[in-house]
């Protein structure tokens, strides 16, 4: 496991790229079923161009917290992106972390985040980071729960191991703990991207938004690495989805046919997660904020029986 | 020579002191005569200790005063605490009559019955005849009655009464059990005067005739275990203490209660040997775990410093008694060590009470109130140290006795006891520090100006306290020798 | 070195007691008390850290196996320390976080001139330290329960230093009461082994559990459990914990909540696998079960609360949890026979009660220089603190950052081994025992969530937004003795972050003394740069790689802000109001306010009492005004410790009556003594 | 020296003697008149110091005289004089109503008595001389105890408790004989004279503060 730079280099520019991508066309698919023309799929793009030009606003109760936000919420994603396998089995950075830090890092993202929107003394700030906070800790335990169950499949928290357990010979994507395990695990991705049922990443009314209601102060170029960072995230975090449960194509080995192949399973393979997301986002109303739980306790119990199916099925080594 | 009549002049010094009072008007020159007198007692019980120690069991009068280890121990206690309270007594008094309370004439009776009530003391643990022993500690709680009716209030002359007449039936009871002993000794034997003695009866104590000497104990225990305030006989003892002059409180909690002990100790030392140690010890061991147990939550609730106090004297008079009766050479070594070491402690509680009474002119906790330390604080500090260690805390000796008589109990299997025991002692703890939280610490209401006592009683808390300091990390050869002997001669091993 | 060492330790223990009499010298003179006693206090610590860090690298090796402090004085007590690894391992906590906060002291006592004895302070602190650092090296029963218990007496003073207020004398009797009850089981527990041993010492105790029977084992075991879970404050235990660490003094509370809680797990570690050993699986569940329990619950109650101090003591009972998960599993797998997970799991526990002790004091720390600045501990009157006290500010955040583990900081590291020796559990047992591990890993994956809600809210609302009240607008940074100190504890919050290995080489000679196995060289990759799960394959981390490749991250930002934003110019401008003028504090969020939906989703547990009165004019709608009240209580506190403080106090009162004052009574009393005693005797 | 008189009329002397003592003793517990209370005690001592003579005369125990001039002077004539004076002093008359009134006790008494002969029964044996003089000592102890629970004035409390001490006295003549050694019998007597005196005192003081010698007033000590 040698630190190759080039993979490195590559990763992260496909992180940086697809990101917006991914959001646009959910949102471009979105409008689509709901027989809106919607904007073009790389509006994002033209949006963090247009962020990034604009002059900047910054509250005057506002501290070095609320500026140093932004960057740290763009590098934790970036990074959490380098430990997950993309194209190639071997995710560029897995020697310096598995799931855990993976999870870790997205905590400290989100820590600076709710400390964000804390510190402008605005009224809707707190509200957003509370809920953001309570969300997150919720959805914690089905999180862990669910690496845990594919982690100890795998033997190794390490995600390149968990994939290349999961294309081994012993895979079998039908296996109920890789079923249930997946879907503990979608939900959790649509409560972590702040995604519908659980937030309204289009809605600006105060007392129903979360992610939003953090970001209201911020403008300009901090504001374009909100966003992008959101992005970044639910990238990483389907990513994290599809290449643990279904490595189908996952480059063994850096020849480009193979990188070729892996890159456009990739990207299929994250369409379909894309569009799993977008048909619960219009077929589901967003949840009261107090039921949220109810569904992430849903997801918890998921992951359980995930787990003592692997109980039953594993032996004791 | 004086090593020549040792005990004699043991007896002698004080009740001579006593005596020679009576003239005297000056309360310095009492007090001073008092000071001297058990200070020269307290020499006299060191010779005596090291006496003992060279050459076993030390002999008067044609056997009619002897002293072992035991008697020398509590010799030791007995001339300690006298001398403290001598001490002490002085300017507790001069307080006591420049505010009115006590006239010249009473001030004399203390002066004068205080070193008979020690002769008194001394006689008790120097007799060896049993019924000596008797007439000596009846003595004693004839000598005191009127210490503690000293004030002459109605609620000191209630606690006196009491204090007279329970102490006076238990020690009829007593006496009935010293003749069922006596009738023992002379039953089926030709002379019509056997001895007496202690140490004979000791010799022949396998022939004594079982039934006699079970009925003895019973009587002896209920007896002397009422005045040694043994639950549920310790009905006066809160009482007389509470309503006795400081120093007073002092020599009844710190040797008497003892004294009464180390009666009914002899006692079961011959009905041990006479019917195995099984009978005489489940008894003793019972009543001291059901002082304990009572006197825990009278700790926990109590209105009144003083008799706070007196209850904490039954809490450990019970650890002694649990250690006597689990009847280890180690449980009994811890019971004796307990002795000392509370005898050290408690009275400086009560001078420290007496000038609390003195300042406040109450002893009830509401009326004292809270911030005892900021106004009185050397005081206050002799009462927190003398707290700490009461509750059995280390640096303080109580905690290593305590644990000495716990882990031997546990050694020795009696689980159940040990446990039974650190509950109780966990209780008394918790009582105590709640109490003392109640006037110690915290702000007082009306600021009092320090009127001058700031010191008082300094001398006689700092000598028991050092004292109990020290002994505390450091036993002296010669006494761990003598509590060593001590422990063997109740645990039955000459 | 070894030697070295000694002198060292021996000066360490000098160091404190110089301390102390300087203060009882120092009783009229403060600035000589102060300057003297935690000067002292200072140098020893220093010495202490050096001796411990010297003999743990020098594994352990070489050194005298006892040392007679004093020759023997009564027949009790050996007063003779024996610095093995485990000692040394906690005697290097209690000196860090000793030297931290005497150095803080220098500048936190002066508050205290010419209002009470600093003399006493002083004194009473450095005895805190001295019979601490004992505790860890004594080397028989009786000296330890000497050290034992002066310490709860020296913290009993510390605690109540503050004595005229109610709350805090309370606060005190009951943190001594309680602490006394563990003492208690701790006596039963000693001379439990005492027995089966013969002998007082630790070296007799070692291994004693093979030889006991099983009935004195297990007793012994719940014993010490439940002597030491008193003092640590597992719930539910812990009632003192969240009264007595406020009530302190904060140098005190960091010092407690650093050090004193650390000595219960020195004892779990030191009886559990020094003296029991060959632990039944049930031990191990048991201390996993109460460790996770504590966890949760300690996070859960201190999200409920708005006393910053208070709120930190609730995570010192989380943490304790967190340390215990470890050592449970460390338990179980001794069991399972796993030396490797045994060392791996005790390695986290052991990490993470360093980890715990640096940023809880250094958390302790900041709210004590907030509290001295402000003179208020009610987060609802504070914020807008890092603009008037930006170092503290930062170095609070700093150990924020820690306590919820988050990378790249130390808590995240121990944090991450207890996740592995968890995760690798699941294989060690066939039985359905083994679901307990993912359990409580996802367990703790809540408590994590929870912790970084809690600090997002504890620095949230403290030192961001505007201040709440005058006394946080009038704040001022602390004096620089108090900068210090936290900034040194920060710096030990991101050395440890960043260097695990460096630590674990360290405590190579704990493992290899409890568990038979030096882990270090199976932990760390890449040169010590790369932290393993013990097995290569079980997964490996870098918080320093991490750190290294933010850092090659970080142009990407910069870069682009540069290509594409270097006209934008950037303005200072009031916060959104909706277009109401004037933004006051009042609008923004209230702790309570924070926690709600938390308070909302655990309703069950909080059960929370909410009075809300309505003042109307005319119309229900438009409310005059309207009052708001919630609080939530301990359930154990409602459901157990009041009722059974009510039934003592009701049966003490009750006994009274038979002390009626009536002689008939007494005589009575006498009498039937002697008819029963009579009946029993013939 | 030859005995005066033979043995068996020794024996039954002292038992009836004893058995007279025990009369005088439920008598006592009848009792109301204070007055009548304290010769009733004069009597019962006289008749303890008979015994003490009969065993004297019988077994020529020259000491055994002491003892008996002893109680005659002490018991007979000085406490019950010293009483007297007391009572006289206080102008009190008669005791109030007791805690138990008189047919009950007399039944408790009875109780009591069975007690003392079953407790003494093994001892019969032991005795030298008489038969249940020793029952008879225990009664006359258990009887003065209930005697003292039982009545509430401080006087009557006295002689309750010196009835007490004369059971005690009788039980030590009637196992050993001689009764103590001398010494200490000496030193009992002294104790019992002081002591005696100093209730005086004290239930004179007691007078002045309380204007009464109810004992049942003495009970603000509590808890």
């Amino acid at each position: 496991m040698n630190l190759a730079a080039p993979a490195i280099a590559l990763q992260t520019a496909a992180l940086l790229l697809l990101a917006p991508l991914v959001s646009g066309f959910v949102r471009t698919a979105k409008a689509r079923l709901q027989n809106r023309r919607g904007p073009p799929v790389w509006q994002p793009y033209l949006d963090l161009g247009k962020f990034l030009r604009k002059d900047m606003v910054i509250s005057e109760h506002a501290s070095w917290v609320f500026s140093v936000a932004p960057y740290v919420v763009f590098v934790t994603a970036v990074l959490a992106g380098l430990l997950v396998p993309m194209v190639t089995v071997q995710a560029p950075l897995s020697l310096f972390g598995g799931a855990l830090a993976l999870v870790g890092l997205l905590a400290l993202g989100r820590f600076f985040l709710a400390l964000g929107g804390l510190d402008p003394a605005s009224a809707f700030g707190g509200m957003g980071s509370s809920r953001e906070m309570t969300i997150a800790a919720v959805a914690e335990p089905a999180l862990m729960l669910a690496i845990f169950t594919v982690a100890i499949a795998a033997g190794s928290t390490d995600l390149s191991r968990i994939a290349a357990a999961s294309l081994g010979p012993t895979w079998s994507w039908l296996n109920p703990r890789q079923v249930l395990a997946f879907a503990a695990l979608f939900i959790v991705l649509l409560a972590e991207t702040g995604r519908i049922p659980v937030d309204n990443p289009a809605t600006h009314l105060e007392l129903t938004m979360i992610h939003e209601a953090m970001l209201l102060e911020y403008s300009g170029r901090h504001l374009a690495f909100m966003e992008w960072g959101a992005s970044l995230k639910q990238l990483v975090l389907m990513t994290l989805l599809v290449n643990v449960f279904f490595p189908y194509g996952l480059a063994p080995a850096a020849t480009p046919g193979a990188l070729a192949f892996g890159l456009a399973a990739y990207l299929a393979k994250v369409l379909v997660v894309a569009g799993i997301v977008v048909v619960v986002e219009t077929t589901n109303a967003k949840l009261r904020l107090f039921r949220v739980p109810d569904l992430l306790s849903a997801a918890f119990v998921l992951a359980a029986l995930a787990l003592f199916s692997t109980f039953l099925f594993q032996q004791a080594s | 020579m004086t090593s020549m009549h040792l005990l004699t002049l043991l007896l002698a010094v004080p009740a001579a002191a006593g005596l020679a009072c009576l003239p005297l008007r000056s309360r310095r020159a009492m007090a001073g005569l008092n000071v001297l007198a058990f200070g020269v007692t307290l020499a006299l019980g060191l010779g005596l200790l090291r006496r003992v120690l060279a050459g076993g069991p030390v002999t008067e009068g044609g056997g009619f005063l002897r002293a072992d280890a035991l008697s020398a121990w509590m010799v030791l206690l007995i001339a300690i605490v006298s001398l403290a309270t001598a001490l002490d007594a002085g300017r507790y008094f001069q307080r006591d009559l420049a505010a009115g309370v006590i006239t010249p004439g009473r001030l004399r009776e203390f002066f004068v019955l205080t070193p008979l009530f020690a002769a008194g003391m001394f006689l008790v643990v120097l007799a060896d005849s049993l019924g000596v022993m008797w007439a000596a500690v009846e003595a004693t709680a004839l000598s005191s009655v009127l210490l503690v009716a000293l004030y002459n209030r109605r609620t000191s002359l209630e606690g006196a009464w009491k204090y007279v007449m329970l102490g006076g039936l238990g020690l009829a009871l007593a006496l009935l059990g010293t003749v069922f002993i006596y009738a023992a000794a002379c039953k089926n034997n030709p002379l019509p005067f056997p001895s007496f003695n202690w140490s004979h009866l000791m010799t022949v104590a396998p022939q004594l005739d079982p039934r006699l000497v079970r009925l003895a104990f019973v009587f002896a225990l209920v007896g002397y275990g009422t005045k040694a305030g043994l639950a549920p006989m310790h009905t006066w003892l809160p009482d007389a203490h509470s309503e006795a002059p400081s120093p007073t409180s002092a020599m009844l909690s710190g040797v008497s209660l003892k004294i009464a002990l180390y009666a009914l100790l002899r006692f079961h030392i011959l009905s041990s040997a006479c019917l195995g140690a099984g009978f005489s010890r489940q008894l003793v061991l019972a009543l001291g775990l059901l002082s304990l147990f009572l006197a825990a939550p009278f700790i926990l609730v109590q209105d009144n410093l003083k008799r706070m106090l007196a209850y904490s004297s039954l809490e450990h008079i019970g650890v002694i008694c649990v250690g006597i009766g689990l009847g280890t050479p180690l449980t009994i070594f811890g019971a004796l060590l307990h002795m000392g070491y509370h005898a050290l402690t408690k009275p400086v509680l009560f001078f420290a009470a007496g000038n609390l009474h003195q300042s406040y002119h109450t002893l009830e906790f509401r009326g004292i109130g809270h911030g005892v330390m900021v106004t009185l604080p050397v005081t206050a500090l002799g009462l927190g140290l003398g707290a700490v260690a009461a509750a059995g805390l280390p640096p303080f000796g109580l905690f290593f006795s305590e644990l000495t008589v716990i882990g031997g109990g546990i050694a020795a299997g009696q689980i159940a006891v040990s446990v039974l025991l650190l509950a109780a002692l966990i209780a008394c703890f918790g009582g105590l520090l709640l109490q003392l939280t109640r006037i110690l610490p915290g702000q007082p209401k009306v600021a009092r100006a320090h009127d001058g006592r700031a010191w008082d009683g300094v001398p006689a808390m700092g000598l028991l306290l050092g004292g109990l300091l020290l002994f505390s990390v450091w036993l002296p050869p010669p006494v761990l020798a003598v509590l060593h002997q001590a422990a063997d001669i109740i645990g039955g091993r000459p | 070195m070894d030697n070295l060492s000694i002198v060292l330790l021996a000066l360490a223990l000098l160091g404190y007691v110089a301390g102390a009499l300087l203060g009882l010298l120092g009783l009229r003179a403060e600035r000589l008390a102060n300057y003297g006693a935690f000067g002292c206090a200072t140098l020893g610590a220093l010495c202490g850290l050096i001796a411990s860090v010297t003999g743990l690298a020098a594994g352990g090796a070489g050194l005298p196996h006892q040392v007679q402090l004093l020759p023997a004085f009564n027949p009790f007590a050996q007063f003779s320390i024996r610095p093995d690894p485990l000692g040394l391992f906690f005697t290097l906590i209690v000196s860090l976080i000793g030297l931290a906060v005497s150095v803080y002291s220098f500048g936190y006592v002066p508050s205290f001139y010419g209002r009470r004895s600093v003399g006493g302070f002083g004194a009473a602190f450095n005895v805190a330290l001295l019979t601490t650092t004992l505790v860890f090296l004594a080397d028989n029963v009786f000296f330890f329960l000497v050290a034992w218990e002066i310490m709860a007496l020296a913290f009993y003073l510390l605690v109540s230093f503050e004595h005229e207020k109610e709350e805090v004398r309370g606060a005190g009797v009951l943190y001594f009461v309680m602490s006394h009850l563990g003492t208690g089981c701790l006596i039963l527990g000693f001379f439990l082994l005492y027995r089966a041993s013969g002998a007082g010492g630790f070296d007799g105790f070692h291994a004693i559990g093979a030889r006991m029977a099983t009935g004195p084992r297990h007793a012994a075991f719940l014993l010490f459990l439940a002597g030491f879970g008193l003092k640590a404050g597992v719930i539910p235990l812990h009632i003192w914990l969240p009264a007595a660490h406020p009530a302190a003094p904060s140098n005190v509370s960091a010092l407690m909540s650093g050090v004193l809680i650390k000595t219960s797990i020195y004892g779990i570690a030191r009886v559990g696998f020094d003296f029991l050993g060959a632990p039944p699986n049930w031990w191990g569940v048991t201390v996993l079960v109460v460790g996770t329990v504590s966890a949760v619950l300690g996070v859960l109650y201190a999200l409920m609360e708005h006393d910053l101090k208070r709120l930190l003591a609730y995570h010192s009972i989380e943490n304790i949890g967190i340390i215990l998960m470890g050592l449970g599993a460390a338990l179980m797998f001794a069991h399972t026979g796993h030396p490797v997970l045994a060392s791996l799991a005790l390695v986290a526990g052991l990490y993470h009660t360093l980890n715990h002790a640096v940023f809880k004091a250094l958390l302790f720390l900041g709210a004590g220089a907030v509290v001295h600045a402000t003179h208020t501990r009610n987060l609802e009157d504070l914020g807008g603190l890092v603009k008037r006290m930006p170092a503290t500010a930062f170095f609070f955040f700093t150990g924020a950052v820690a306590i919820s583990a988050l990378p790249p900081l130390n808590g995240f590291v121990s944090e991450w081994l207890t996740y592995q020796s968890l995760l690798q559990g699941f294989g060690t047992t066939p039985s359905l025992i083994r679901l307990a591990f993912p359990l409580s890993g996802a367990m703790l994956a809540l408590t994590g969530a929870l912790a970084a809600a809690c600090f997002v809210k504890a620095f949230g609302i403290t030192f961001l937004g505007q201040p709440r009240g005058a006394a946080a607008a009038g704040a001022r940074e602390a004096a620089p003795p108090m900068l210090v100190a936290q900034g040194l504890l920060a710096a030990a919050c991101v050395v440890l972050g960043l260097f695990p290995p460096l630590l674990l080489r360290l405590l190579d000679p704990v493992t290899q003394q409890l568990a038979g196995v030096p882990l270090s060289p199976r932990l760390s990759l890449a040169g010590g740069l790369v932290l393993s799960g013990a097995a290569p394959a079980g997964g490996t981390v870098s918080t320093l790689g991490l750190v290294l490749m933010a850092g090659c991250l970080l142009p990407v930002p910069l870069g682009l802000w540069l290509v594409f934003g270097r006209g934008a110019t950037v303005r200072r401008g009031p916060t959104w109001d909706c277009g109401l003028p004037g933004l006051t504090p009042r609008m923004a969020y209230t702790a309570t306010g924070f926690s709600k939906p938390i308070r909302m989703v655990f309703k069950a547990l909080f059960q929370p009492r909410r009075e809300v009165q309505r003042e109307y004019d005319f119309s229900p709608y438009f409310a005059k005004n309207l009052r708001f009240e919630s609080h939530v209580e301990e359930v154990f506190q409602t459901r157990i410790y009041r009722p059974l403080h009510w039934l003592v106090w009701r049966v003490s009162r009750q006994m009274r009556a038979v002390q009626a004052g009536s002689l008939q009574a007494y005589l009575i009393y006498i009498f039937a003594t002697l008819l029963v005693l009579l009946v029993i005797a013939l | 020296m030859n005995p005066v008189i033979s043995s068996d009329i020794a024996a039954q002397l002292i038992a009836l003697l004893a058995v007279l003592m025990l009369v005088v003793q439920l008598l006592l517990v009848v009792q109301r008149m204070l007055l009548t209370s304290i010769r009733l005690f004069a009597v019962q001592s006289l008749f303890l110091a008979g015994i003490g003579g009969v065993v004297a005369s019988f077994h020529g125990a020259v000491h055994v005289y002491v003892v008996v001039a002893l109680t005659l002077a002490g018991k007979v004539l000085f406490l019950p004089w010293l009483l007297d004076r007391q009572v006289r002093r206080m102008r009190i008359v008669q005791e109030i109503e007791p805690l138990v009134n008189f047919p009950t006790s007399m039944l408790l008494c009875g109780g009591l008595t069975v007690l003392g002969y079953v407790v003494a029964r093994p001892f019969t044996a032991l005795e030298r001389l008489g038969n249940n003089t020793l029952a008879v000592a225990l009664t006359l102890v258990l009887t003065g105890f209930f005697l003292m629970i039982n009545r509430r004035k401080a006087i009557t409390q006295v002689l309750a408790l010196l009835t007490v001490e004369n059971g005690v006295m009788l039980a030590a003549v009637a196992l050993t004989t001689y009764g103590m050694p001398l010494v200490v019998e000496l030193c009992i007597f002294f104790d019992v004279l002081v002591g005696v005196i100093i209730l005086g005192l004290l239930v004179y003081r007691i007078r002045e503060t309380f204007a009464s010698m109810d004992v049942s007033k003495l009970s603000q000590l509590k808890g």
